[in-house]
């Protein structure tokens, strides 16, 4: 049990961290929530890779079968998952109504926009 | 998945860019099922690859499909701050256990109860159904409360007849003189 | 998209098994992957391909915006009335044991209960949610302020 | 039998009266609705504050489950004490509503405000109340996303921006929030905070537990808007529509606080690495600076919402100050501070909001003369403003008398006069609008300007009231807050 080790978590990382660049480094609105997403579905990733027990399966109770994966991190997760796409679509929203306002969904021009109001 | 991230990093056209965002979602999916994760692969299937993505395609309907591309100016910044937590995550990482190790304290503790236990106890088949609903149902119902604060913020945000702030008795007025479908309209879509 | 029949025909044909699919995987919640939260998105999903070929007011028609309001506010307080009902019956908030003469029983009711709410206001919500992002303008004017 | 289940009372009670106001819909009706939970709420947290004092922690499990397995309320004095502040901000800032709603939100609208409104309570109390990690997350996020709704209702268009960006950084912090839980629970196991305080201490040494620490102070660090993480907070209380700033600015970064306590000492309390890595010295560097920042740019501002927004950025910074002492006093100080702040800020942001209502504008100049135009409204802004510069008899002038304290007690004096310095700060940005309101001729924008009506102004005077009640009798609070420290502290130190 050697491979993958660790090896898991930092390829969750490693996308985890693509997902947080792209929130702080890019300007338009729309690729921040973009962003948020793959950063918070390498984050569910995260969880659900600490729930697999190797040699489990589902846990869907069955006869014959006694290794089931931690069925935790799953419940956790789906919770988590609606979280996130409430917020998704809150943001959305907002940049509907941020564009509407400003004509503009890039952080930068809002900024200019708002210094001379 | 890598390279779909890095892609969506890269490229400014929105559209593809939600596309891929579908696909990521989508491989996430089969990632969990690989692990598992059924009921989670499930239902990322159907909120990240499907509503998501439709909600997104919607806003670029009622905004720009393009990104401009930003000032450089962020780019040092934010590789400094996104370098600095990878490198605390992977500190973290070191001490975990390693991948479906059965020994893991995370099976240890409190899971054994849901797998030996709930079959017994709240007597169905499905675990996670169980924890979901079960032992861990007032999770469960903050979740639900989170979609209704979505769901009725959303129409905050967005409702159709936006009118400027006005007098009481003008809205009073209005709402006389409005027609039926004004109303329902104004309420919801 | 009015006038694309091959996509009117064929979703036509196609929406009412989302919907049964929908209705199975919330009954079907308790013994394979499933439960109120998927089955309330699928349904939804119905709603919303519809929404998309047929329009937004074609679906208000169907399920207007009352009575999805009132579905998102009824799902809430059936989840949370079941958890008073635990209360009313002897046990703590959201003890199913209670709820009939059997634990088992009683967590069985429960559950379908609360699956229920959860289903019925993640389709109520997720409807809610794309009308009205679709039922707006690209352009709507601003509000005034 | 109904005090057996009033923890969870507290919650559901605001949490199921939110969708009622969907179905009631009508705006003076969801009003009093909304008030009068709100008023049912504050003599629940109070007799659950009195029975933990009586009867020591009190636990309700949700749904019958023993924790671990399942969810439960854990009710301490701390806790206890942050649901009455809550509950008591949350009946002063309903009755206070309507008037000023009225004023800034469209009629069709305002259902679905008050229905928020209780939403962002109870995901507040809900937050100070439960003894789960995990769930602490769901509460977290009922009421960010219902405060993110609350500050788009603001009347300008850069309340929709201030909503955004409140929304990328709040949902950046949870995300790290739940990035440490699942290091904790892949440490341990487990999602109790009760069980993880046990559990914790004997893998101290392990680098998942400090990673968890990290990454939980950084996500609970953007809610409490810890300099240097605080960008989201300015613009978010100036924009919000008066009512939700006065609700947010006494509630959300507290119990935000309250959440870090709870984080850092609970669980993590008597864990020895933190003598190693100077996480402490870390908090408390952010904390001196915050209180200097902050001061330094409310100075600046000409738009007094913003001003005291900035203020509050400053006053953060004392709380955690308190907490980075490490000792019954310190951590007594912050508890003693997050109370007394909550009081006089939501009153200054109150008086703002009557300002608001008659003039329109909160901008210095503006407010030109209306110390004679509005004389109680601005009494009530001297009294707020007294207190935030900690003039004795007033709360403020407590708190920081148990700062200073703590500070001397550690020996650490230049501390001490750096409490004395910032507040120094203070007065520069008190007294700038004092002399504008009282000193300057009225301008244009506050000719006609009259006395905010009764509705308004009684409760900003219950909270100024309170505010130097609690300065001069302040025995209740400072009792409650070295009960609550020293339990946290285990009698250990």
């Amino acid at each position: 049990m050697a491979f993958p080790g660790l090896l898991n978590y930092w390829l969750i990382i490693g996308l985890m961290m693509i997902g947080f660049y792209i929130v702080i480094a890019h300007g338009n609105l729309i690729k921040k929530i973009v962003g948020l997403n793959v950063f918070q579905v390498s984050v569910f990733l995260l969880y659900i890779t600490m729930g697999k027990v190797e040699g489990g399966t589902a846990p869907i109770l069955a006869e014959g079968i006694t290794a089931y994966s931690n069925p935790l991190p799953h419940v956790l997760i789906l919770t988590a998952i609606v979280v996130g796409v409430a917020t998704t679509s809150l943001g959305l929203a907002l940049v509907v109504r941020i564009r509407n306002a400003y004509g503009s969904i890039e952080e930068d021009e809002l900024d200019v926009q708002d210094d001379r109001p | 998945m890598g390279m779909i991230a890095i892609a969506i990093a890269r490229i400014h056209n929105l559209f593809a860019v939600v596309m891929l965002t579908g696909i990521f979602s989508l491989l996430g999916a089969a990632a969990y099922v690989i692990m598992d994760a059924v009921d989670v692969a499930f239902t990322e299937a159907a909120v990240g690859a499907g509503i998501s993505t439709v909600l997104m395609l919607g806003t670029l309907a009622l905004t720009t499909s393009e990104e401009k591309p930003s000032p450089k100016k962020n780019v040092v910044g934010a590789l400094i701050v996104v370098t600095i937590t990878g490198a605390v995550l992977i500190y973290g990482t070191l001490d975990m256990p390693h991948y479906g190790d059965p020994l893991a304290p995370v099976h240890q503790h409190v899971a054994d109860r849901y797998i030996g236990q709930s079959g017994t106890e709240v007597g169905l088949p499905n675990v996670v159904t169980s924890v979901l609903a079960s032992y861990r149902g007032y999770d469960t119902l903050g979740e639900t409360y989170v979609i209704f604060i979505a769901a009725i913020g959303v129409l905050a945000i967005l409702g159709r007849v936006r009118f400027p702030r006005r007098r009481e008795e003008d809205i009073a007025e209005d709402d006389a003189q409005k027609t039926p479908d004004e109303t329902a309209r104004e309420t919801g879509a | 998209m009015k006038q694309k029949i091959i996509l009117r025909v064929i979703s036509k044909f196609l929406i009412p098994y989302i919907l049964l699919f929908a209705l199975y995987v919330q009954w079907h919640g308790d013994f394979g992957p499933g439960g109120g939260f998927q089955a309330g998105v699928i349904f939804a999903a119905g709603f919303i391909l519809y929404a998309i070929i047929f329009g937004v007011d074609t679906v208000r028609v169907v399920i207007p915006a009352v009575v999805t309001r009132l579905l998102l506010v009824f799902g809430v307080l059936l989840y949370s009335g079941v958890g008073v009902a635990g209360i009313i019956l002897g046990g703590n908030y959201l003890d199913y044991n209670v709820l009939a003469h059997e634990p088992t029983h009683g967590q069985h009711y429960g559950i379908l209960l609360v699956e229920l709410g959860v289903g019925i206001t993640v389709a109520s919500a997720m409807i809610t949610i794309f009308c009205t992002f679709a039922g707006r303008g690209p352009e709507d004017p601003e509000e005034e302020v | 039998m109904i005090a057996q289940h009033m923890p969870i009372i507290q919650i559901i009670l605001p949490l199921m009266a939110a969708p009622v106001c969907l179905i009631i819909r009508h705006p003076h009706v969801v009003w009093i609705w909304a008030v009068a939970i709100s008023l049912l709420c504050l003599p629940i947290s109070v007799s659950l504050l009195m029975q933990v004092m009586d009867t020591g922690t009190i636990v309700y499990e949700l749904g019958g489950w023993a924790a671990p397995w399942g969810i439960e309320y854990r009710i301490d004095t701390l806790n206890a004490f942050v649901l009455v502040i809550v509950s008591a901000i949350g009946a002063v800032v309903m009755p206070y509503a309507r008037r000023s709603v009225e004023k800034e939100i469209p009629v069709s609208r305002i259902y679905i405000f008050y229905s928020m409104m209780l939403l962002c309570q109870t995901g507040l109390m809900g937050i100070a109340i439960t003894g789960d990690a995990f769930n602490l997350f769901v509460f977290l996020e009922i009421s960010s996303l219902s405060s993110y709704v609350l500050i788009s209702f603001g009347t300008d268009r850069r309340a929709l921006t201030a909503a955004y960006r409140y929304l990328i950084m709040g949902t950046i912090g949870a995300t790290f929030y739940i990035i440490g839980v699942g290091f904790m629970y892949s440490a341990t196991g487990s999602l109790n905070i009760h069980d993880l305080s046990t559990l914790i201490p004997e893998m101290a040494g392990s680098r998942t537990v400090q990673a968890a620490l990290a990454f939980l102070t950084v996500g609970l660090g953007l809610k409490v808007a810890l300099f240097p993480l605080h960008m989201w907070l300015p613009n978010a209380y100036t924009y919000a529509p008066s009512a939700v700033t006065v609700f947010l600015a006494a509630t959300a970064t507290k119990v935000a606080v309250y959440a870090l306590i709870r984080v850092t000492y609970t669980i993590f309390g008597t864990v020895d690495f933190l003598d190693i890595v100077p996480a402490r010295d870390l908090l408390m560097g952010m904390a001196l600076i915050a209180m200097f920042v902050g001061s330094a740019v409310a100075i600046y501002q000409v738009n007094i919402k913003r001003m005291l927004a900035y203020s509050s950025v400053a006053q953060i910074g004392y709380m955690i100050l308190g907490l980075s002492f490490d000792t019954v006093n310190g951590v007594a100080a912050g508890i003693i501070h997050l109370f007394n702040h909550a009081m006089m800020k939501g009153g200054l942001f109150m008086v703002l909001g009557a300002v608001m209502y008659r003039i329109g504008s909160v901008h210095l100049h503006d407010m030109a003369g209306l110390g004679k135009k509005m004389p109680l409204t601005m009494a009530a802004f001297v009294g707020g403003g007294l207190s935030l510069i900690g003039v004795p008899l007033t709360v403020g002038f407590v708190s920081k008398w148990y700062l200073i304290q703590a500070a001397l007690e550690k020996g650490w004096w230049p501390v001490a006069a750096l409490i004395v310095v910032s507040s120094l700060m203070a007065v520069i940005y008190v007294w700038r609008v004092v002399e504008v309101i009282y000193m300057k001729p009225a301008g244009q924008a506050a000719e006609n300007a009259t006395e905010a009506p009764m509705s308004l102004l009684i409760p900003t005077w219950v909270l100024i009231g309170a505010a130097v009640y609690f300065g001069i009798d302040a025995t209740t609070t400072v009792d409650v807050a070295v009960a609550a420290a020293e339990a946290l502290l285990g009698g250990a130190r």
